[in-house]
This record gives structure tokens, C-alpha cells and sequence, in this order.
């Protein structure tokens, strides 16, 4: 469990993810809107039947790119408070893989700042899922992350 | 010097979790991949479909190393 | 307590909403997103303090209005499962007034429909509030709902 | 013929919350409500402020009332 400056909660968790306190955590007396996003363990995969997924992460540095996502929320959207959680581990079909919840005094910001976590989160956060099929398991297709551009003091003389 | 090299999801499977390498000062993070691909040829078809971090941020492949450096290999990001 | 044709929740209630229970109801074993609203009772209204909020309703109405919109969700988005309550009577600082939760196989959908759900209830849904402050009480700025145009038979003749 | 009318909100502070009013039959929800101004002239001035709806839909003012129905005059809504 990470507090960012902003007080923020960023957490990794190999236990269900606890919504309430999530939710608890962000809500102040100044907002009028939470938007939460649970992400949850469907029953097929390109119609294949999941029997149940495997989430592993590079822990160190999923933590610091979930704090640079709630710290980025703060700087793109009026809003007051963030929590995102990650499971990791053997998740079975319906549960909470990831949880994000973000306050806003106003809705827009909360809507947009919660749809935008989850998009950076699956396309920068160091997670890997393995979904395991009555026939086997694959890794699931991910997404590569952004790479900054090489420093022109590493890039070969032109 | 001495470079503490983490590879994750299929890459893994392929090479293992961790390993610690002995680079030549001004290595870049490409030779180190080159150093694994020439022991597990698979890991080659890979190169297309991974990137590299160093110390916890992404980092491009002409990234030169220093010492203590902690670099991984990651294969497209598939939490959520 | 009223289920549309889609199985879809819709509520009006007195005493404080179960967000667990109507999260619950939405979520199916197909579904890899659950996106919620969650509307509170701010501290401030335009920079004056507030002690606390009552809401009053055309209930027979609301319950209808509440009903289209959740049947609409499934026309316009690809969802599976909708949740809306509104709470009425008097409301403590924090509280939640209103609790939309949507489900969808991905969460695009999922997204898009919460907002148009709050949206449009905040339109539509025949419920006023009354702000009560240190110095007096006023019923909330609203908005007028659309009403359709005269049917040809009930326009005078040109 | 007999119909039920009912006020909500700032309307319902001015005129109270229901009332049963006989009416002419072919009567409309416009001549409705100005029965109810011409009683209580402050009501006049909402009247571009203010919605109908007969049997819970919002109704256009131009429209004829059948015996039975309820209308009810709604203050621009604020739920949420």
C-alpha cells in the first residue's frame, strides 16, 4: 500500500480487492461524484470457456506507473481523490482483477479521469494475465507499452 | 560490471525469472538482450514484441548501462 | 422495487441505498466491467454551506422514467446489466443520493452507458431537492425535461 | 369531468400538493393551469418554468384531457 502526495491509494493485493475501503478512502465532504471502475474475470475468452486467470506483475515498477497514473489524474482533471488496486495471483471467473475509484466535486471530471486510469493502466502497467482453458494456457495478447524516445546523446551520429 | 536482469510473462517461461550478468562498462541494454538471444535462440522472435525498463522506467534499446543497473524484459502488458 | 424486462433494478428509497446489493445484481459471469456512479450530498452549494438536503419525487413517474432509461441502455450500448436508485426524504452531508451501476462485456460500453444514465436521469426523472442552509432553505436550480411536440390533431389549424 | 391534479416542489409550497378540479369536457392541460393562476396569481409567473404531464408522460400543454386522467405541473427537476 503507496500514499502519493495527493493521498492517494495505489496498492497491489493478492487477497479480494476491498471496494468499500477503496470507495471510503476517496470520498470527501466536498465531492458530489464517485465513479468506480471494477474490472472482473469474465467465463470466456474469444469464446474459449476460461476456467480461471493467473496475473502476475513486476511489482517495484507497477507501483510507480500506478502512482504516475494517479499523480497524471490530478493535473488532467478536477478531481479530489484516487484509489487503484491490482490483484495478482489465481483469480477465479467473477472477481475483481482491478478496482479504480475517483472523486470529483463534479461528474464529468470523475468519469473521465476514471475511464482514462484504466485505459493508461492496460496499456503501461508492468501485469501479465494467464488464462488458463480446459486445454491448455496462454498469455493473454497484451498491449507493448510507450517507449520514451532514445536521448540524442544515445542516438548514433547522423 | 555487474547488471540484474528480470524477464516476466512468456520471456520468463523462456529464460527464467532473474539473473545477474557481467557487462562491459558502455553496454547497451540491446547487447543484453543479444547476450540472452545468442543462448536461447527463441527468445530472438521475440525482440519485435518487448520492451525494456531500466531501474523501474521504460528505456529504449540504445539505453547505455551503468553499473547496478536493474534492467527487465517485458513482453504487451495484459493487466486489468 | 421494480425489474424491467431486461432484469434491470430500479429503485426509489428511504432509508440508505445498498450499493453492494445492486452492484451484485448487474454483475454476470460474461461480464469484464462493472462501472458505478455514485452521487453524493456536497458540503457546499455555489459557495454556501450546506446542512443538509431533502428530495422529494413524482414517485409513479420517476419509477417510470428511471425504467425507460435503463431499457434505453440496452438499445443504445452493448450492457448487460443496469442498477439505479435514488434515495428520498432527508439527506446528510456525504450521503448518497443516487447509485447507477452498469455492467458490460467490455468496459467502453460500460462507461458510456453510466454517463448517459446519470445524464439523462438528471433531465428527465421528475425528483427536486431542496438545499437547506444556515440562513433558509431553497429548492436546487433545476433543469425543464423535454416534452414532446403537440401531436398534429392538437395544433390549430394554420 | 373529474381530474386529479397534482403540484411538486415550489409549486406544491404555493398551491398544496393535490387537488380533484371538475372540468369542461375537451378541457386542456393549458386551461388547467390557468384555472389555477387566476386562484392564486403567483403561479402566472412560473408558467415557462414549469412542465406537464398526464398519466406520468410529460404532455405538451395543447393537449386534450379524457375523464380520469392525472396531470401533474412539474418545477424543472433536480435529482441526482
Amino acid at each position: 500500500m503507496t500514499l502519493t502526495p495527493h493521498d492517494d491509494l495505489v496498492l497491489l493485493v493478492r487477497d479480494p480487492i476491498a471496494a468499500d475501503t477503496l470507495i471510503h478512502h476517496v470520498r470527501q465532504a466536498d465531492d458530489g461524484a464517485v465513479v468506480t471502475f471494477d474490472g472482473c474475470v469474465r467465463n470466456q475468452s474469444h469464446g474459449r470457456k476460461t476456467l480461471y486467470l493467473e496475473y502476475e506483475a513486476y511489482e517495484s515498477m507497477a507501483l510507480e506507473k500506478m502512482k504516475e497514473i494517479a499523480t497524471s489524474l490530478h493535473t488532467l482533471f478536477a478531481i479530489d481523490g484516487v484509489a487503484i488496486a491490482h490483484r495478482l495471483g489465481r483469480l477465479e471467473i467473477g472477481e475483481t482483477s482491478v478496482f479504480i475509484s475517483v472523486s470529483a466535486p463534479h461528474r464529468k471530471a470523475a468519469f473521465e479521469a476514471c475511464r482514462h486510469a484504466i485505459d493508461t493502466l492496460k496499456k503501461t502497467v508492468p501485469i501479465w494475465k494467464k488464462e488458463y482453458f480446459e486445454d491448455g494456457a496462454v498469455w493473454a495478447d497484451g498491449e507493448l507499452p510507450p517507449v520514451p524516445a532514445a536521448t540524442p546523446a544515445a542516438k548514433p551520429a547522423s | 560490471m555487474q547488471t540484474r536482469v528480470l524477464f516476466f510473462g512468456k520471456l520468463k517461461e523462456l529464460v527464467g525469472a532473474e539473473q545477474s550478468v557481467e557487462l562491459r562498462s558502455g553496454a547497451t541494454i540491446a547487447e543484453l538482450f543479444e547476450r540472452f538471444a545468442n543462448q536461447k535462440p527463441e527468445l530472438a522472435s521475440f525482440r519485435s514484441s518487448v520492451v525494456a525498463s531500466r531501474n523501474q522506467e521504460f528505456a529504449p534499446w540504445t539505453t547505455v548501462l551503468e553499473p547496478g543497473d536493474e534492467v527487465a524484459f517485458l513482453p504487451p502488458v495484459s493487466g486489468g
